[in-house]
């Protein structure tokens, strides 16, 4: 187990900078997700710290080291790749004992990691057969077999779930998880699925465009996100983010209607903004807005009955808007409608920096 | 498909299959039978097929050298073939400075056909002192493009996070290409064994040229003395080609289908 | 770190930073150290048998030259010969181009075949395996073969030719003028069809079937959809075999050798046969490396010359093969 | 895995033949004593003592008389050390002679019996 430091980390191709400086320190034994959509520059993060890709600039630390300069099967690190990387021409057990073969372990003592890690993970009955002969989750399954008889100091998962139907991707991620609670390893784990990284992380790492947008706990990048991206990044359906001009007291949209009369706790400069709120603090209103909440008239588009709840999908001054409300609604589409939300669930944003204004 | 394109298709490519196989057909029962070399006309079917005809072949040239000798340098040829064009074609799978420049060079040199390089090839294997031996006859053979740009596309199409994998594993990166590339391009090995024994094995203009004494002389240039010195009047000389026409035939039919399929996933990865 | 087993944890770090040593070189430089190592030995024998004897050739062809004796400028003596003085020459030349009907004969044939081998029926992996059977035989051995089968007395092509009642009086195939250089591209194509049709094979099977599924669709009928998606999809393939066929047919040594040693006449003498003699028979290495010369330009300018037909993609093309 | 590289076609085929030369490199080796033997009989197929049996080499153009010997009581002959791969044979005795009698062999030296060679 180790800690894991990026410092200004930097990685170029030719003139093309794909990441630009990153600093993150990661804590021993911590569960860190990298979360961001396809190329942010979270897997290029990733492999760098395996040691597969060259590192352009600044440095990489595991457990206070630099290795920039050591070779990836010397830096003592674990990795699930996201089509697994089974070797075909091997079985089971030889693709979970192969990293061993070249460690200096003795027969024994790998037939007894193996048979550890099988026993973990379910994989006893399989271990003579070819990768080819395993299902998706199985194959999966070896993937981390392979990783954990190593018995690494640091684990990397990159997207690893993401070959895996919807049904069996919700167990692995509870597989994970509890091996993660079990072994207690530095975990880095890549994804571009916010609910894997939600559910996983003890902290979340939201990239963007080759450059860290949050760190924090799941709660925290949730409730307040930093910057717009990750407000709009984090979150299903996603937060409804309305262009928004505010003139010092009153916070007014695009066709002039007052959105909200006192700003709460914003002590925002007059100008444009982006104003947010999530889908599911918004319900429809009833009766006279009571204190602290604050009303948009929109226009209903579309309905989606989910079942447990219901989507509103509406229009509110050009902009797209949505509302997560019990299933029992009367709301039409093509009717309008009046939807009510909580002053203090609102997020303000400067429109052009993207910055929250706490 | 309709019926009739079938069994048009059918009757076209079973009177080509008969066109391709009646000169092997005809070596095969000559050698066999030692008929159609003097009388007129031909019989179809052998008459009393035996394989004196071979023991003959066997004796009259001294069959022993001359196979020991050909497959000596086919098996040096081939041998030498795997290392260098795996090696080469792994190498241009990574990327590095001047890789341009090693691919402009090595398709320039695909362009520049062996023959037309024997004479100055010719002394500069006299020059190394190697005239007449069978590195000398082997040595331009250790390497062809082809099986390099083989190896390169079949290496490419092995997904690189299993490369990535191996190399977490504590692989070093020659380990790498005997314990995953290689076992994981088996068609290209093949192509490249069948394609090499087959071009050093046939190999006829270099050893003329190289070969100086008999106890050096391959297949193809006894079977050339062997019709200079008997005329082609007799089973024998049938017989003799067949005995050299067979071990390619035999790697190539054993070989077949990894052969095909090594060329395919070749072709798949422009 | 403020887990409460700090203790451990410090130990374990000095094992693993033991462990992680530094090497000597940067990775970058190792990296380069490798693949070249790697890619050394065969670009040797390249550079020695391909590069240095172009150089080589070249310089000869403007010398007096022979072996055990000192070398001298020529100028352009050897090639002022070639054109002007030895009329061989330009037999030879046109003989060589007329052989080169090997190519296209082959590669129709070959493409014919590839495309009925590649339907569904039954036996097709064993007519496949039948016509490639030519290939890897020995070529001297089919030079052997069809020089008999070419026999005007006892020879089965002549006795077909008669039974079918096609000619009436034997002909003497290779001893003949008019059919030598035919009779000697028949065998070529004979040996040669395999080959291309198997690479052909290859393209055909490469290309993805829902390109006809959609054809068909869009309402191609089947020469469309052989005219415009087949043919174009195949051009790489194509292309190879024209470059391995004009290969082969200007190295056509072993077949020429054995079944008519350029004769009659010349009639069947390609410029690797003459040259071949003109080296080691008559010792005349220099004039010998200047019809290399010759030799060599033409085969590039017909490379170049196909490369732009098949649309410039000579270097995607060799790499794919 | 491991059988896989050992029992593929390949050393199989190969193996079969290795196999095979030795055992025939073995059984050649019991049977080259290069002996010959046959009898020489009349039209009435009774033996024929005193024939003279000449023992021919076959060169490109010619024949090559390589030894010669006489039957005995019962009409036998023998020879020794041949060292050919093909015999031709004749046997005359006063005025009788018989065919050329050519027997191919399967390799140098081998062990034959000869059919009766029949003098008339």
């Amino acid at each position: 187990m180790a800690t894991v430091e990026f410092s200004s980390l930097v990685k170029k191709y030719g003139p093309l900078e794909v990441v630009h400086s990153i600093d993150l320190a990661i804590r021993d034994g911590e569960f860190v997700v990298l979360v961001g959509p396809s190329g942010c520059g979270k897997s290029t993060c990733l492999r760098m710290l395996a040691g597969l890709e060259e590192i352009s600039g600044g440095k990489i630390l595991i457990d206070g080291q630099i290795v920039n300069e050591i070779e990836p099967r010397d830096r003592n690190i674990a990795m699930v790749f996201q089509d697994y990387a089974l070797y075909p021409h091997m079985s089971v057990y030889e693709n979970m004992a192969f990293s061993l073969q070249y460690r200096g372990f003795n027969k024994k003592e790998i037939k007894t990691r193996v048979a550890a890690a099988a026993t973990t993970l379910g994989l006893t009955d399989l271990l003579d057969r070819r990768p080819k002969q395993l299902s998706g989750g199985q194959r999966q399954r070896v993937a981390m077999g392979r990783a954990i008889v190593r018995d690494p100091q640091v684990f990397l998962f990159d997207e690893p779930l993401s070959n895996l139907d919807a049904k069996l991707r919700g167990s692995m991620r509870i597989e994970i998880k509890k091996l993660h609670r079990r072994l207690g390893v530095t975990t880095v784990y890549v994804t571009h699925d916010q609910v894997e990284a939600m559910t996983l992380a003890d902290r979340v790492v939201v990239m963007n465009n080759g450059r860290i947008e949050q760190v924090g706990t799941p709660e925290q990048v949730y409730h307040h996100p930093e910057t717009l991206f990750v407000a709009s990044f984090i979150g299903s359906p996603t937060m409804n983010l309305v262009p928004a001009e505010h003139d010092g007291t009153l916070l007014r949209l695009n066709d002039g209607s007052v959105l909200i009369r006192q700003p709460e706790n914003k002590a925002a400069q007059p100008g444009a903004k982006m104003f947010g709120v999530r889908p599911e603090d918004v319900t429809v209103a009833e009766g006279p807005p009571p204190e602290g909440h604050s009303e948009v008239e929109v226009v209903v588009d579309v309905i989606e009955a989910l079942g447990a709840d219901t989507l509103v999908f509406a229009t509110v001054a050009g902009s797209p808007f949505a509302a997560r409300v019990p299933p029992a609604t009367r709301l039409q589409p093509g009717a309008s409608a009046r939807l009510r939300f909580p002053n203090d669930k609102t997020h303000l944003f400067d429109a052009d920096t993207g910055k929250a204004l706490a | 498909m309709s019926r009739r394109t079938r069994i048009l298709s059918h009757i076209t490519l079973i009177l080509v299959s008969v066109i391709m196989l009646t000169p092997i057909y005809w070596v095969v029962k000559t050698s066999i039978s030692g008929e159609n070399l003097f009388t007129y006309p031909p019989s179809i079917v052998p008459h009393d097929p035996n394989l004196f005809y071979y023991v003959q072949a066997w004796y009259t040239v001294d069959f022993v050298r001359l196979f020991t000798n050909s497959l000596a340098i086919a098996v040096l040829v081939v041998v030498v073939n795997l290392v260098l064009n795996a090696m080469a074609g792994y190498a241009l799978t990574k990327h590095f400075p001047g890789k341009g420049m090693v691919l402009g060079f090595l398709l320039a040199s695909m362009m520049i056909p062996f023959h037309a390089t024997i004479i100055p090839a010719y002394l500069l294997t006299a020059k190394l002192g190697l005239l007449n031996s069978k590195l000398g006859i082997a040595l331009p053979f250790f390497s062809h493009i082809v099986c390099i740009f083989l190896f390169k596309s079949n290496f490419e199409a092995i997904p690189s996070s299993l490369v990535q994998a191996a190399r977490l594993d504590g692989l070093s990166e020659l380990r790498i290409l005997t314990r995953i590339m290689l076992p994981l391009s088996r068609p290209a090995v093949a192509t490249n064994i069948i394609l090499s024994f087959i071009w050093s094995w046939n190999d006829f203009l270099w050893p003329l040229i190289v070969v100086r004494s008999p106890d050096q002389e391959t297949m193809p240039l006894g079977l050339v003395s062997f019709l200079a010195s008997f005329e082609d009047t007799t089973g024998a000389l049938y017989a003799f080609c067949v005995l050299v026409v067979l071990p390619s035939m035999l790697v190539f039919l054993l070989a077949q289908k990894d052969f095909i399929r090594g060329l395919t996933t070749g072709a798949t990865k422009g | 770190m403020d887990t409460p087993s700090r203790h451990a944890d410090d130990r374990k770090t000095a094992v693993v930073a033991q462990r992680m040593k530094k090497p000597f070189l940067s990775r970058k430089t190792r990296h380069l150290a490798f693949v070249w190592m790697l890619l050394l030995p065969a670009l040797l024998v390249y550079f020695a048998y391909r590069a240095v004897p172009l150089a080589w050739n070249v310089v000869l062809s403007f010398s007096f030259w022979a072996p055990g004796k000192p070398i001298r400028f020529a100028g352009l003596y050897q090639y002022q010969e070639l054109a002007f003085y030895d009329g061989i020459f330009w037999e030879v030349l046109k003989n060589t181009a007329i052989f080169m009907l090997v190519i296209p004969i082959s590669i129709m044939l070959a493409l014919a075949l590839a495309l009925l081998v590649d339907q569904k029926i039954t036996g097709r992996n064993i007519y496949r395996t039948i016509i490639f059977l030519p290939y890897p035989m020995m070529v001297v051995a089919v030079g052997i073969v069809w020089r008999w089968l070419y026999n005007d007395n006892v020879g089965l092509i002549n006795y077909a030719l008669r039974s079918m009642g096609l000619i009436s009086r034997p002909i003497a195939f290779l001893e003949s003028y008019d059919f030598a250089l035919a009779a000697v591209i028949a065998a070529a194509v004979w040996q040669i069809l395999g080959f291309f049709m198997i690479i052909i094979l290859t393209g055909l099977q490469n290309i993805p079937p829902h390109l006809y599924e959609a054809a068909r669709i869009d309402g191609a009928r089947a020469h469309h959809r052989f005219w415009r998606i087949t043919l174009p999809l195949l051009r790489p393939s194509l292309f190879l075999c024209v470059i391995l066929g004009v290969i082969a047919s200007f190295t056509s040594f072993d077949l020429i050798y054995t079944m008519t040693n350029g004769g009659p006449g010349h009639a069947t003498d390609l410029l690797i046969t003459y040259i071949y003699k003109a080296a080691f028979t008559l010792s005349r290495f220099d004039y010998a490396a200047a019809m290399t010369v010759v030799m060599f330009v033409l085969f590039l300018a017909l490379a170049l010359l196909t490369n732009r037909l098949a649309g410039g993609d000579a270097g995607k093309v060799d790499i794919s093969d | 895995m491991r059988n896989h590289w050992v029992w593929n076609r390949f050393t199989i085929t190969f193996g079969m033949i290795a196999l095979a030369i030795v055992a025939w490199n073995i059984y050649v080796s019991f049977n080259d004593g290069g002996r010959i033997v046959g009898k020489v009989v009349d039209a009435m197929g009774q033996p024929v003592a005193g024939a003279q049996v000449v023992f021919w080499r076959q060169t490109v153009t010619s024949l090559e008389k390589v030894a010669e010997t006489r039957t005995d009581a019962e009409g036998h002959y023998r020879f020794h050390n041949n060292g050919q791969y093909a015999l031709v044979l004749t046997a005359r005795i006063a005025n009788a002679q018989s065919a050329r009698h050519t027997v191919p062999l399967w390799f140098r030296n081998q062990n034959v019996q000869i059919a009766p060679i029949v003098v008339e």
